[in-house]
Protein backbone atom coordinates (compact mmCIF):
# COMPACT_ATOMS: atom_id res chain seq x y z
CA UNK A 1 0.00 0.00 0.00
CA UNK A 2 1.60 3.32 -1.03
CA UNK A 3 -0.49 6.37 0.53
CA UNK A 4 0.35 10.00 -0.53
CA UNK A 5 -0.58 12.82 1.82
CA UNK A 6 -0.76 16.89 1.32
CA UNK A 7 1.35 17.99 4.44
CA UNK A 8 2.91 16.01 7.36
CA UNK A 9 1.29 12.43 8.06
CA UNK A 10 -0.32 11.57 11.31
CA UNK A 11 2.27 8.93 12.37
CA UNK A 12 0.35 7.83 14.89
CA UNK A 13 -2.71 6.96 12.96
CA UNK A 14 -0.80 5.50 10.29
CA UNK A 15 0.98 3.26 12.48
CA UNK A 16 -2.39 2.16 13.87
CA UNK A 17 -3.93 1.58 11.14
CA UNK A 18 -1.44 -0.57 9.42
CA UNK A 19 -0.89 -2.30 12.36
CA UNK A 20 -4.66 -3.27 12.56
CA UNK A 21 -4.80 -4.23 8.73
CA UNK A 22 -2.51 -7.16 9.34
CA UNK A 23 -4.20 -7.82 13.05
CA UNK A 24 -4.98 -11.28 11.86
CA UNK A 25 -2.18 -11.95 8.76
CA UNK A 26 0.26 -14.22 11.08
CA UNK A 27 3.30 -11.73 10.69
CA UNK A 28 5.71 -11.99 13.69
CA UNK A 29 7.53 -8.64 12.78
CA UNK A 30 6.32 -5.27 11.89
CA UNK A 31 9.48 -2.12 11.96
CA UNK A 32 7.94 0.89 10.78
CA UNK A 33 10.97 3.85 9.59
CA UNK A 34 9.94 7.03 10.23
CA UNK A 35 10.85 10.07 8.62
CA UNK A 36 11.00 13.54 10.52
CA UNK A 37 11.77 17.03 9.32
CA UNK A 38 14.51 17.87 11.74
CA UNK A 39 15.78 21.36 12.41
CA UNK A 40 19.11 21.74 10.79
CA UNK A 41 20.93 24.85 8.54
CA UNK A 42 17.92 27.48 9.74
CA UNK A 43 15.48 25.63 7.55
CA UNK A 44 11.70 25.98 8.83
CA UNK A 45 10.35 22.65 6.83
CA UNK A 46 10.88 20.94 3.45
CA UNK A 47 8.93 20.58 0.68
CA UNK A 48 8.47 17.62 -1.40
CA UNK A 49 7.38 17.26 -5.27
CA UNK A 50 6.43 13.55 -6.40
CA UNK A 51 6.44 12.50 -9.83
CA UNK A 52 3.37 9.82 -9.18
CA UNK A 53 3.66 7.48 -11.87
CA UNK A 54 7.48 6.53 -11.76
CA UNK A 55 6.94 6.20 -8.09
CA UNK A 56 4.21 3.67 -8.34
CA UNK A 57 5.79 1.40 -10.08
CA UNK A 58 9.08 1.50 -8.33
CA UNK A 59 6.75 0.41 -5.25
CA UNK A 60 5.12 -2.21 -7.27
CA UNK A 61 8.20 -3.45 -8.21
CA UNK A 62 9.05 -3.87 -4.38
CA UNK A 63 6.29 -5.14 -3.38
CA UNK A 64 6.96 -8.22 -5.76
CA UNK A 65 10.07 -8.12 -3.93
CA UNK A 66 8.75 -8.48 -0.58
CA UNK A 67 5.74 -11.25 -1.91
CA UNK A 68 9.11 -13.04 -2.88
CA UNK A 69 10.14 -13.15 0.57
CA UNK A 70 6.76 -14.01 2.39
CA UNK A 71 6.33 -10.08 3.55
CA UNK A 72 4.33 -6.92 2.91
CA UNK A 73 5.61 -3.43 2.54
CA UNK A 74 3.08 0.08 3.44
CA UNK A 75 4.54 3.21 2.41
CA UNK A 76 3.43 6.85 3.24
CA UNK A 77 4.72 10.20 1.96
CA UNK A 78 4.23 14.28 1.72
CA UNK A 79 3.09 15.87 -0.69
CA UNK A 80 4.42 19.53 -0.18
CA UNK A 81 5.52 21.60 3.16
CA UNK A 82 6.08 19.90 6.51
CA UNK A 83 7.29 21.76 9.16
CA UNK A 84 10.47 21.21 11.38
CA UNK A 85 9.50 18.23 13.79
CA UNK A 86 6.76 17.21 11.56
CA UNK A 87 7.05 13.28 10.04
CA UNK A 88 6.75 13.26 5.94
CA UNK A 89 7.49 9.22 5.45
CA UNK A 90 6.96 6.06 6.64
CA UNK A 91 8.18 2.92 5.67
CA UNK A 92 7.41 -0.12 6.87
CA UNK A 93 7.77 -4.09 6.57
CA UNK A 94 5.45 -7.33 8.00
CA UNK A 95 7.32 -10.18 7.85
CA UNK A 96 6.53 -13.88 9.33
CA UNK A 97 10.19 -13.83 10.92
CA UNK A 98 12.40 -11.10 11.88
CA UNK A 99 15.34 -11.50 9.86
CA UNK A 100 13.64 -10.90 6.86
CA UNK A 101 12.00 -7.43 8.39
CA UNK A 102 15.18 -5.79 9.20
CA UNK A 103 17.41 -6.90 6.09
CA UNK A 104 14.21 -5.80 4.18
CA UNK A 105 13.80 -2.19 5.79
CA UNK A 106 17.49 -1.33 5.34
CA UNK A 107 16.98 -2.27 1.68
CA UNK A 108 14.06 -0.54 0.97
CA UNK A 109 14.89 2.42 2.59
CA UNK A 110 18.14 2.53 0.92
CA UNK A 111 16.50 2.13 -2.50
CA UNK A 112 13.54 4.46 -1.74
CA UNK A 113 16.35 7.22 -1.06
CA UNK A 114 18.50 6.46 -4.32
CA UNK A 115 15.62 5.79 -6.70
CA UNK A 116 11.67 7.11 -5.93
CA UNK A 117 10.92 10.26 -8.01
CA UNK A 118 11.00 12.79 -4.83
CA UNK A 119 12.24 16.00 -4.88
CA UNK A 120 13.11 17.54 -1.64
CA UNK A 121 13.17 21.43 -1.06
CA UNK A 122 14.55 23.32 1.66
CA UNK A 123 12.19 26.05 3.71
CA UNK A 124 14.01 29.20 4.25
CA UNK A 125 13.13 32.82 4.55
CA UNK A 126 9.58 32.29 2.77
CA UNK A 127 12.08 30.76 -0.02
CA UNK A 128 11.64 26.77 -1.42
CA UNK A 129 15.40 25.66 -2.45
CA UNK A 130 15.99 22.43 -4.10
CA UNK A 131 18.14 20.22 -1.73
CA UNK A 132 20.47 19.36 -4.66
CA UNK A 133 23.46 18.67 -2.55
CA UNK A 134 21.76 16.06 -0.47
CA UNK A 135 19.90 14.21 -3.73
CA UNK A 136 20.97 11.57 -5.56
CA UNK A 137 21.43 10.69 -9.38
CA UNK A 138 18.92 7.74 -10.48
CA UNK A 139 20.60 5.20 -11.81
CA UNK A 140 21.50 5.31 -15.57
CA UNK A 141 21.27 9.81 -15.16
CA UNK A 142 23.74 11.38 -17.42
CA UNK A 143 22.35 9.30 -20.86
CA UNK A 144 21.18 13.08 -22.72
CA UNK A 145 24.60 14.56 -21.78
CA UNK A 146 26.80 13.13 -24.80
CA UNK A 147 29.94 11.38 -25.24
CA UNK A 148 31.98 13.71 -22.94
CA UNK A 149 29.94 12.67 -19.93
CA UNK B 1 5.19 13.84 -31.70
CA UNK B 2 6.31 13.60 -28.37
CA UNK B 3 5.76 15.45 -25.41
CA UNK B 4 8.97 16.06 -23.08
CA UNK B 5 8.62 17.20 -19.43
CA UNK B 6 11.21 18.41 -16.77
CA UNK B 7 10.62 17.33 -13.81
CA UNK B 8 10.69 18.29 -9.97
CA UNK B 9 13.35 21.57 -9.69
CA UNK B 10 13.84 21.95 -13.51
CA UNK B 11 12.24 25.05 -14.14
CA UNK B 12 11.58 24.30 -17.84
CA UNK B 13 8.02 23.93 -19.95
CA UNK B 14 7.59 21.48 -21.41
CA UNK B 15 8.27 20.22 -25.06
CA UNK B 16 6.32 18.84 -28.14
CA UNK B 17 8.69 17.97 -30.72
CA UNK B 18 8.64 15.86 -33.27
CA UNK B 19 11.51 13.43 -33.08
CA UNK B 20 12.62 9.82 -33.88
CA UNK B 21 14.65 8.72 -31.07
CA UNK B 22 16.82 10.32 -27.98
CA UNK B 23 19.52 10.82 -29.67
CA UNK B 24 17.47 13.61 -31.44
CA UNK B 25 16.67 14.78 -28.09
CA UNK B 26 20.05 14.86 -26.79
CA UNK B 27 20.89 17.13 -29.21
CA UNK B 28 18.02 19.54 -29.15
CA UNK B 29 18.91 20.08 -25.23
CA UNK B 30 22.78 19.79 -25.85
CA UNK B 31 21.82 23.41 -27.25
CA UNK B 32 20.12 24.75 -24.63
CA UNK B 33 22.42 26.12 -22.12
CA UNK B 34 20.29 26.09 -19.48
CA UNK B 35 19.90 22.37 -19.39
CA UNK B 36 23.66 21.74 -19.39
CA UNK B 37 24.13 21.04 -15.99
CA UNK B 38 20.81 19.23 -15.69
CA UNK B 39 21.39 16.37 -18.47
CA UNK B 40 24.50 15.39 -16.53
CA UNK B 41 22.89 14.52 -13.64
CA UNK B 42 18.71 13.45 -14.82
CA UNK B 43 17.86 10.02 -15.70
CA UNK B 44 15.08 9.46 -18.72
CA UNK B 45 11.73 7.90 -18.97
CA UNK B 46 9.99 7.11 -21.70
CA UNK B 47 6.10 6.51 -20.97
CA UNK B 48 6.94 6.25 -17.41
CA UNK B 49 9.58 3.66 -17.87
CA UNK B 50 13.58 5.01 -17.13
CA UNK B 51 15.47 4.12 -20.01
CA UNK B 52 19.45 3.26 -19.87
CA UNK B 53 20.01 4.05 -24.35
CA UNK B 54 19.16 6.62 -26.41
CA UNK B 55 18.52 3.89 -29.21
CA UNK B 56 14.70 2.77 -28.39
CA UNK B 57 12.61 4.59 -31.11
CA UNK B 58 10.16 6.62 -30.30
CA UNK B 59 6.05 6.83 -31.84
CA UNK B 60 3.63 9.57 -32.25
CA UNK B 61 2.07 10.30 -28.43
CA UNK B 62 4.84 8.93 -26.48
CA UNK B 63 6.24 10.95 -23.15
CA UNK B 64 9.94 11.87 -22.17
CA UNK B 65 10.05 12.95 -18.77
CA UNK B 66 13.84 13.82 -17.22
CA UNK B 67 14.37 13.30 -13.90
CA UNK B 68 16.71 15.04 -11.66
CA UNK B 69 18.84 13.83 -8.56
CA UNK B 70 15.95 12.82 -5.96
CA UNK B 71 15.67 12.80 -2.14
CA UNK B 72 12.43 11.49 -0.41
CA UNK B 73 12.11 10.57 2.97
CA UNK C 1 13.23 3.89 28.49
CA UNK C 2 12.23 0.28 29.48
CA UNK C 3 8.71 -1.11 30.13
CA UNK C 4 7.06 -4.32 31.52
CA UNK C 5 3.29 -5.20 31.41
CA UNK C 6 1.48 -7.52 32.19
CA UNK C 7 -0.08 -9.25 29.63
CA UNK C 8 0.15 -7.75 26.12
CA UNK C 9 0.95 -4.54 24.74
CA UNK C 10 -1.14 -2.10 23.77
CA UNK C 11 0.92 -1.14 20.57
CA UNK C 12 -0.71 2.02 19.18
CA UNK C 13 -0.77 3.56 22.36
CA UNK C 14 3.18 2.78 22.61
CA UNK C 15 4.17 3.73 19.07
CA UNK C 16 2.31 6.89 19.36
CA UNK C 17 3.77 8.17 23.43
CA UNK C 18 7.24 7.25 21.92
CA UNK C 19 6.79 9.84 18.81
CA UNK C 20 4.91 12.49 21.23
CA UNK C 21 8.11 12.23 24.05
CA UNK C 22 10.62 12.34 21.29
CA UNK C 23 8.45 15.39 19.21
CA UNK C 24 10.73 17.75 19.90
CA UNK C 25 14.08 16.21 19.99
CA UNK C 26 15.10 16.50 16.73
CA UNK C 27 15.62 12.56 15.67
CA UNK C 28 15.01 12.07 12.38
CA UNK C 29 14.70 8.84 12.34
CA UNK C 30 12.40 6.68 14.95
CA UNK C 31 12.37 3.06 13.72
CA UNK C 32 10.21 0.42 16.25
CA UNK C 33 10.46 -2.89 16.03
CA UNK C 34 7.20 -4.89 16.65
CA UNK C 35 7.21 -8.72 18.03
CA UNK C 36 3.41 -10.15 17.18
CA UNK C 37 2.75 -13.96 18.24
CA UNK C 38 2.30 -16.45 15.50
CA UNK C 39 0.02 -19.08 14.89
CA UNK C 40 2.18 -21.64 14.40
CA UNK C 41 2.31 -25.42 15.94
CA UNK C 42 -1.20 -25.45 17.01
CA UNK C 43 0.01 -23.12 19.89
CA UNK C 44 -2.54 -20.77 21.75
CA UNK C 45 -0.33 -18.46 22.75
CA UNK C 46 2.93 -17.81 24.37
CA UNK C 47 3.76 -16.34 28.13
CA UNK C 48 6.97 -14.74 28.86
CA UNK C 49 9.15 -14.64 32.87
CA UNK C 50 11.55 -12.04 32.95
CA UNK C 51 14.39 -11.78 34.94
CA UNK C 52 14.67 -7.59 35.53
CA UNK C 53 18.01 -6.96 37.59
CA UNK C 54 19.55 -8.23 34.32
CA UNK C 55 17.06 -7.22 31.47
CA UNK C 56 17.56 -4.06 33.63
CA UNK C 57 21.72 -4.00 33.56
CA UNK C 58 21.25 -5.16 30.04
CA UNK C 59 19.50 -2.36 28.81
CA UNK C 60 21.41 -0.04 30.16
CA UNK C 61 24.49 -1.03 29.07
CA UNK C 62 22.16 -0.27 25.25
CA UNK C 63 21.67 2.92 26.20
CA UNK C 64 24.98 3.73 26.57
CA UNK C 65 25.58 2.55 23.26
CA UNK C 66 23.05 4.63 22.01
CA UNK C 67 24.15 7.74 23.38
CA UNK C 68 27.26 7.39 22.29
CA UNK C 69 26.05 7.22 18.62
CA UNK C 70 23.60 10.03 19.34
CA UNK C 71 20.66 8.08 19.45
CA UNK C 72 18.23 6.55 22.21
CA UNK C 73 16.29 3.28 22.34
CA UNK C 74 12.90 2.32 24.35
CA UNK C 75 11.69 -1.24 24.81
CA UNK C 76 8.51 -2.79 25.90
CA UNK C 77 7.43 -6.28 26.81
CA UNK C 78 5.41 -8.37 28.06
CA UNK C 79 4.83 -10.45 31.31
CA UNK C 80 3.10 -13.53 31.23
CA UNK C 81 0.34 -14.78 28.33
CA UNK C 82 0.29 -13.47 25.35
CA UNK C 83 -2.20 -14.92 23.15
CA UNK C 84 -1.94 -15.73 19.34
CA UNK C 85 -1.99 -12.28 17.39
CA UNK C 86 -1.25 -10.49 20.24
CA UNK C 87 2.31 -8.38 20.71
CA UNK C 88 4.64 -8.78 22.77
CA UNK C 89 7.86 -6.80 22.33
CA UNK C 90 8.60 -3.64 20.98
CA UNK C 91 11.99 -2.29 20.50
CA UNK C 92 12.80 1.48 18.98
CA UNK C 93 15.59 3.73 17.99
CA UNK C 94 15.72 7.18 17.42
CA UNK C 95 18.17 8.69 15.97
CA UNK C 96 19.04 11.93 14.06
CA UNK C 97 20.07 10.50 10.88
CA UNK C 98 18.67 7.26 9.23
CA UNK C 99 22.03 4.78 9.12
CA UNK C 100 22.61 4.87 12.61
CA UNK C 101 19.05 3.73 13.23
CA UNK C 102 18.70 1.41 10.89
CA UNK C 103 22.12 -0.53 11.71
CA UNK C 104 21.11 -0.16 15.45
CA UNK C 105 17.53 -1.53 15.40
CA UNK C 106 19.22 -4.64 13.60
CA UNK C 107 22.03 -4.80 16.68
CA UNK C 108 19.61 -4.21 19.54
CA UNK C 109 17.04 -6.81 18.21
CA UNK C 110 19.51 -9.20 17.47
CA UNK C 111 21.57 -8.93 21.22
CA UNK C 112 18.33 -8.88 22.49
CA UNK C 113 17.35 -12.35 21.10
CA UNK C 114 20.62 -13.66 21.95
CA UNK C 115 20.94 -12.17 25.95
CA UNK C 116 17.80 -10.90 27.21
CA UNK C 117 16.99 -12.63 30.24
CA UNK C 118 13.63 -13.58 28.91
CA UNK C 119 11.91 -17.01 29.14
CA UNK C 120 9.34 -18.01 26.43
CA UNK C 121 6.57 -20.90 26.78
CA UNK C 122 4.53 -22.17 24.38
CA UNK C 123 0.66 -21.98 25.43
CA UNK C 124 -0.57 -25.56 24.13
CA UNK C 125 -3.64 -27.38 25.45
CA UNK C 126 -3.94 -25.73 28.54
CA UNK C 127 0.25 -25.78 29.51
CA UNK C 128 2.87 -23.96 29.61
CA UNK C 129 5.98 -25.48 27.79
CA UNK C 130 9.27 -24.06 27.84
CA UNK C 131 10.55 -22.86 23.99
CA UNK C 132 14.24 -24.56 24.13
CA UNK C 133 14.68 -25.51 20.87
CA UNK C 134 13.80 -21.67 19.67
CA UNK C 135 15.75 -20.76 22.93
CA UNK C 136 19.48 -19.66 22.77
CA UNK C 137 22.26 -20.16 25.59
CA UNK C 138 23.76 -16.56 26.88
CA UNK C 139 26.82 -16.05 25.79
CA UNK C 140 29.47 -17.84 28.55
CA UNK C 141 27.06 -20.21 29.34
CA UNK C 142 28.16 -23.97 30.97
CA UNK C 143 31.22 -22.64 33.11
CA UNK C 144 29.34 -24.98 35.68
CA UNK C 145 29.58 -28.25 33.82
CA UNK C 146 33.11 -29.03 34.36
CA UNK C 147 35.76 -29.94 32.58
CA UNK C 148 33.90 -32.00 29.81
CA UNK C 149 32.13 -29.33 28.52
CA UNK D 1 26.20 -18.13 53.23
CA UNK D 2 25.00 -17.59 49.48
CA UNK D 3 21.82 -18.22 48.19
CA UNK D 4 21.39 -19.84 44.62
CA UNK D 5 18.44 -19.25 42.34
CA UNK D 6 17.21 -21.00 40.05
CA UNK D 7 15.47 -18.83 37.54
CA UNK D 8 13.02 -19.19 34.42
CA UNK D 9 12.18 -22.99 33.01
CA UNK D 10 14.31 -24.62 35.86
CA UNK D 11 11.80 -25.86 38.32
CA UNK D 12 14.00 -25.99 41.47
CA UNK D 13 14.01 -24.46 44.67
CA UNK D 14 16.89 -21.75 46.00
CA UNK D 15 19.51 -23.00 47.86
CA UNK D 16 20.90 -21.52 50.74
CA UNK D 17 24.96 -22.73 50.68
CA UNK D 18 28.10 -22.45 52.95
CA UNK D 19 30.72 -22.47 50.28
CA UNK D 20 33.89 -19.83 49.45
CA UNK D 21 33.58 -19.80 45.56
CA UNK D 22 31.36 -21.27 42.34
CA UNK D 23 33.40 -24.61 42.01
CA UNK D 24 32.43 -25.78 45.19
CA UNK D 25 28.65 -24.67 43.70
CA UNK D 26 29.97 -26.57 40.34
CA UNK D 27 30.62 -29.85 42.71
CA UNK D 28 27.78 -29.69 44.22
CA UNK D 29 25.37 -29.39 41.15
CA UNK D 30 27.40 -31.98 39.00
CA UNK D 31 25.99 -34.37 41.89
CA UNK D 32 22.34 -33.37 40.90
CA UNK D 33 21.17 -35.32 38.26
CA UNK D 34 18.49 -32.96 37.15
CA UNK D 35 20.78 -30.43 37.02
CA UNK D 36 22.92 -32.32 34.34
CA UNK D 37 21.39 -30.76 31.48
CA UNK D 38 20.61 -27.32 32.83
CA UNK D 39 24.72 -26.78 34.04
CA UNK D 40 25.59 -27.03 30.19
CA UNK D 41 23.44 -24.41 29.07
CA UNK D 42 23.03 -22.04 31.64
CA UNK D 43 24.70 -18.74 32.36
CA UNK D 44 25.77 -17.65 36.08
CA UNK D 45 25.40 -14.49 37.61
CA UNK D 46 26.49 -12.88 40.98
CA UNK D 47 24.81 -10.02 42.45
CA UNK D 48 22.85 -10.10 39.14
CA UNK D 49 26.69 -9.51 37.27
CA UNK D 50 27.33 -12.38 34.61
CA UNK D 51 30.59 -14.27 35.67
CA UNK D 52 32.82 -15.83 32.93
CA UNK D 53 35.07 -17.77 35.29
CA UNK D 54 34.43 -19.95 38.21
CA UNK D 55 37.19 -18.06 40.28
CA UNK D 56 36.01 -15.03 42.26
CA UNK D 57 35.62 -15.41 45.45
CA UNK D 58 32.11 -15.19 47.38
CA UNK D 59 31.10 -12.99 50.23
CA UNK D 60 28.50 -13.89 52.87
CA UNK D 61 25.14 -12.57 51.43
CA UNK D 62 25.77 -13.06 47.90
CA UNK D 63 23.13 -13.95 45.19
CA UNK D 64 24.04 -16.27 42.78
CA UNK D 65 21.65 -17.04 39.30
CA UNK D 66 21.48 -19.45 37.36
CA UNK D 67 20.54 -18.55 33.93
CA UNK D 68 19.02 -20.83 31.28
CA UNK D 69 18.79 -20.21 27.53
CA UNK D 70 16.33 -17.22 26.58
CA UNK D 71 14.08 -15.92 24.28
CA UNK D 72 12.69 -13.00 24.80
CA UNK D 73 10.39 -11.23 22.01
Amino acid sequence: MLSLYDGALDVPTILKDWYAEEATSNYGAYIPFVGTVRSEDGIDGLSFDIYEPILESWFKAWQEKAKAKGAIIKMAHSRGDVMLHESSYIASVFSPKRRVALEFIDEFVEDFKASAPIWKYDLINGERVYALDRSTAIKGSGILAGENN
Amino acid sequence: MVRVEFLGPIQKDSLELEIQNLNELATILQEDKEMTEWLTNCAVAVNDTLVSSLEAPLKDGDKISLLPPVCGG
